[in-house]
């Protein structure tokens, strides 16, 4: 694995794990990676982060499942996906062959689910680590009440932490009102890393039909409307825990990326973006090269927590 | 299959009406790969806002190099289209998804109702390519002349001849399209290639089945990507599951589809 | 008072108080109103909320204090006001001249401070009602405790009413985990109405300067950006509660008043929207009157909470 | 006070620099009312990103009927607004702020930095008029002569004598204004007017204490609304308050702000 990009120094670290680079892509919002590879050198990412995957397969929610916002979007795809078993069989064997860290995203209607998703995917070659969804808001049960409840997301880090092979990462939910207590709480509970944040959870209602939008009536808030909600919460963990923190929300360019190291973020996740501009990954990497070695800095990691108080 | 994401230039804008525009796009790239059904999703903006592309079926493509759009302004993506300037450049996507699938065997008609007709025309300039001994039927459908005879002319001058529909009566049949299709004289191996809104696909696709004709519909839902990566764009399949349109379509065979009987 | 627009019943009230029109002004976006003069004929909207007013002056937070973000702007004024007995003297006496229904925002740090500035606003003429800021996030003390805390929300509550001759609107902070259990807390407390959302709690960072683009740090997020979770909470709380909701956030045309509606608002308050457009409030009810004209609706009454669940 | 929220139609578009750029605007309304020093609001899209006005000086007015805004891009709302064309409208609000107080009795001197020079011109153009006896001195500097260049003929034109500084010396001095501001032989009674980057309007403000002349500055800040009603665009003056650049400003006396001595 190549660790410099043009000689520069951009590699970070997430508990035992060295990503070549901070840049990841976001859950949900990259496929199972593969429908990138006409626009993206995928081994020149830091990671991977793939759509989330539960026990057993879901269909997900009914149509219309996404709708445009200012500045960003709502989706309550109601995480379709094929569950462990085909994920495993299926999807890890093409993602074997692309030359990138892969994070699985897992979520649960239960304890017992996230234990034994988890327990699945132990020793599965070609997984780099686990990301623990405890904040997804489409699902009824689970998702919500794990993320915004500081025991039950500990309980939750504890199970899948205890049956993992991997770093885990754990994803917070930004509809909390006050996220370090949830990322202390995971902290204590054995998570190597947290990413924040989730969407937030909004409406849209199309007033000529007097419909929601969405055929599931709420979704997420994903999105450069979300950004300055984003780094705020990543500025706070970071300063409230000793984990390292990824940021995630609105992320679309260098600058943004440099922002949320700033905030305390040891690496990102680009999400929405990656649907408006799916080369923003990769361009991220390159620009972020580019500025260490024009600011003449050592290595990216001088960015982490940098942000100069007034 | 190869996609690509381009700056492409708009070498051309032709309005048919006050709020449908046709922009013609130099890529090369895409023009020579694309396939009748395929789309392109497209930057209507700089800003962040409107943040999401918008997709648009391949209209036409000529010479390996240009592929053309149809559009019709509904909302503040596609009017921002509608002011680009010729020489300007717009950020494509595409080509994406899967296109129609043609049998030369068979008796072929497409059925477009509004910009449903916009892949069709690819359509129906392949099939007098691949198929020259076996012209396809076409009929098409809009609101009025105006913006249904630019199509009408194209149609002719690849050599088609064309059944047009009109809802005021100034061009063709003065009514639906399901109207002037339900009095073709169609041979039993038919095969319906249908493009428009949702009732009329529905209407079709109902047809077909009584008839026993294959039918393969092009559909429209909303799409953040276009790619697969989303998994916004969901039509519903049989036994409660969906199929993703940009993906695992937008072209599909109309069996596999769910239809609510209206 | 005119209480229609062109024959158009668009009359809606909150507690004991009718307002001709549900288009009201949010707080710290229309100055004392008089700034708008010149734009907007005053005596056509529904009600005005003025600036946030403390017992004290305050000068408010260095400079910078605003910044745009995508489809939105982050503000941390810091409640620079004049002090209520200034306000009484000055701002009343010209508020007074305008026909049009005036809320009196009010904050204090400390629960003395609400009971006592509620009491020197008693009986003052032309105060139509009261909106009790417990949610602004600028202040460090008093204001987010009270805010996210349904218990201090309650006696703050109770605190404003009880020293107060007016209906009280009790203003609610989106920067919590459930707004519905703060929302029956003030309920239970004895608001005559709650209206939200106050701002989302928001970062911007200047990644050339490396510093925090605001002076205070963080600041709060308004505009079209924060729209969805806005709607969101409103369609949450127009359900929890018995009260009138008056639905704030993003709010700019005619079309984002009637989703409020549509999610159970009584009323709403256009605020960021005023600074883009100063005509924007009185061209939503101009577009009121001709939506129940040209819906034929008996009132614009009947939208409220209309949404239509799939 | 009189303000209008206006669409005024641009109709004419003057490049000086790659990223420097006049329009003249067609508002009689604000033409008319304007005084030096005051300023517009101007919606740089039509979409919600950028979402907030940008505040621009009025730079000139002719006729009662036309103002002029000279502007340097400098972010996304800037060059928005330099893709304008010709016959296009924009949303304006104004004239907003308080303008310059002239003394006729005075010295009078402009000193202008950058796109500072802007509210100077119509400055310059007033006192000429009000003040026939009295032409007032201009000390106007920029990057270069490319875009210095029209701003002096402007100035000429109005019969005034400028003393430019370039920054590469291709102009007049070869430095900075308040070079040439400190060699000028100014009288005891000088009222000094400037207006460009905060380091140059703190230096002339510092050099006015010292030599006792009067100076009014014209401020920029962040501003959202204006008009005085967010409160955003503050300026700290004595005793740890602030005053608000759009509505007590954006021009002060100097010696009523808060200055950091360098
Ligand atoms: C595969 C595919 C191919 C398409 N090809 C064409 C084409 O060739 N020509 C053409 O004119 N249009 C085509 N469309 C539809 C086109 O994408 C939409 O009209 C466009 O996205 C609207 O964008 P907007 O910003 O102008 O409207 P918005 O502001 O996004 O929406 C305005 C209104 O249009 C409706 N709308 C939005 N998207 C769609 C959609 N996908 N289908 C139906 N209604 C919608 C909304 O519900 C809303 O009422 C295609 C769609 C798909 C999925
Ligand atoms: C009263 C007043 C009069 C003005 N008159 C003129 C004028 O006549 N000509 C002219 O070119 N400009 C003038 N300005 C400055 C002008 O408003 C800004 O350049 C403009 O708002 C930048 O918008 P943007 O979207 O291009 O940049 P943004 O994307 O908003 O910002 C880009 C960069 O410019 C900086 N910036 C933004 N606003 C200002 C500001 N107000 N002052 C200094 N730096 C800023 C930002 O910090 C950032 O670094 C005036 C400002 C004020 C307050
Ligand atoms: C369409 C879509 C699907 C998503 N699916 C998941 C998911 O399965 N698991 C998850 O943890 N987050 C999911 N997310 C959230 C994103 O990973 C990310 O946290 C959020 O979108 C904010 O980042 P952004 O603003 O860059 O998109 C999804 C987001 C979108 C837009
Ligand atoms: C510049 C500014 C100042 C504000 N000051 C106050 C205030 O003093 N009191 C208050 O309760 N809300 C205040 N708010 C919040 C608004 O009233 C409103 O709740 C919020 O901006 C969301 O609405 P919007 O998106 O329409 O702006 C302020 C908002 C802005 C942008
Ligand atoms: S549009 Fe994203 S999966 Fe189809
Ligand atoms: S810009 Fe809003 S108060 Fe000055």
């Amino acid at each position: 694995m190549a660790s410099e990009v043009n000689g520069v120094d951009l590699r970070v670290s997430i508990g035992s794990l060295k990503l070549k680079n901070p840049v990841m892509t976001a859950s949900g919002t990259f496929g199972y990676a593969r429908e990138f590879e006409p626009y993206v050198n995928l081994h020149r990412l830091g990671a991977v982060v793939v759509k989330g995957i539960s026990l057993e397969p879901r269909f997900g929610n009914p149509p219309p499942r996404i709708v445009e916002t200012s500045c960003g979007m709502l989706n309550a795809i109601g995480l379709e996906n094929v569950g462990v078993e085909r994920f495993i069989s299926e999807k890890m064997e093409t993602l074997r062959q692309v030359n990138v860290p892969v994070f699985v995203n897992i979520l649960g209607d239960t304890l017992d689910e996230y234990r034994e998703i988890a327990s699945r995917l132990a020793g599965v070659e070609g997984i780099a680590g686990i990301e623990v969804n405890i904040s997804c808001p489409n699902v009824k049960k689970g998702g919500v009440a794990f993320g915004t409840d500081p025991e039950m997301a500990a309980v939750v880090t504890k199970a899948v932490k205890e049956n993992s092979t991997v770093p885990i990462m754990v994803k917070l939910s930004p509809n909390v009102t006050d996220i370090t207590v949830i990322a202390r709480a995971v902290e204590d509970a054995g998570a190597d890393a947290v990413s924040l944040i989730n969407t937030l959870i909004g409406l849209a209602i199309d007033h000529r039909s007097r419909k929601p939008a969405l055929a599931n009536v709420i979704g997420g808030l994903s999105g450069p409307a979300i950004k300055p909600v984003a780094l705020r919460m990543v500025y706070q963990v970071a300063q409230a825990v000793s984990l390292p923190v990824i940021g995630v929300g609105g992320i679309e360019t260098t600058e943004d990326v440099l922002e949320f190291m700033l905030a305390g973020a040891t690496a990102v996740q680009i999400g929405t973006a990656n649907f408006v501009n799916p080369r923003a990954s990769e361009e991220a990497v390159e620009g972020l090269a580019h500025y260490v070695a024009t600011e003449r800095l050592g290595s990216i990691r001088e960015m982490i927590g940098g942000l100069v108080l007034p | 299959m190869p996609q690509f994401q381009k700056k492409t230039q708009i070498i051309r804008i032709e309005r048919f009406a006050s709020d449908i525009v046709r922009l013609t796009l130099d890529s090369p790239d895409i023009a020579s790969v694309a396939r009748p059904g395929q789309f392109v999703m497209i930057r209507t903006g700089n800003g962040k806002d409107p943040l999401l592309r918008r997709p648009f079926s391949i209209s036409q493509t000529s010479n390996q190099k240009h592929f053309q759009i149809l559009f019709k302004v509904v909302g503040r993506g596609t009017l921002l289209l509608s002011h680009c300037r010729e020489g300007e450049f717009l950020s494509v996507l595409g080509p994406l998804g899967s296109g129609f699938t043609v049998d030369c065997q068979r008796m072929n008609c497409l059925v477009g109702g509004g910009m449903g007709i916009a892949p069709l025309l690819f359509l129906g300039k392949t099939l007098s390519r691949t198929c020259p001994e076996n012209s396809p039927l076409v009929v098409v459908g809009s609101r009025t002349k105006e913006e249904l005879e630019p199509l009408v002319n194209d149609f002719n001058e690849i050599g088609l001849t064309v059944h047009p529909a009109t809802d005021d009566g100034s061009l063709g049949h003065h009514g639906l399209v399901t109207d002037v299709l339900k009095k073709l004289d169609l041979r039993g191996d038919s095969e319906i290639f249908v493009c428009g809104p949702h009732p009329m696909m529905a209407a079709v696709h109902f047809f077909c089945e009584e008839r026993g004709y294959a039918c393969q519909v092009s559909m429209e839902t909303s799409m953040a990507c276009g790619m697969g990566a989303c998994l916004g764009c969901i039509v519903p399949v049989k036994n409660g599951a969906y199929a993703h349109a940009c993906s695992d379509g937008p072209v599909f065979d109309s069996k596999e589809l769910l239809w609510q009987v209206r």
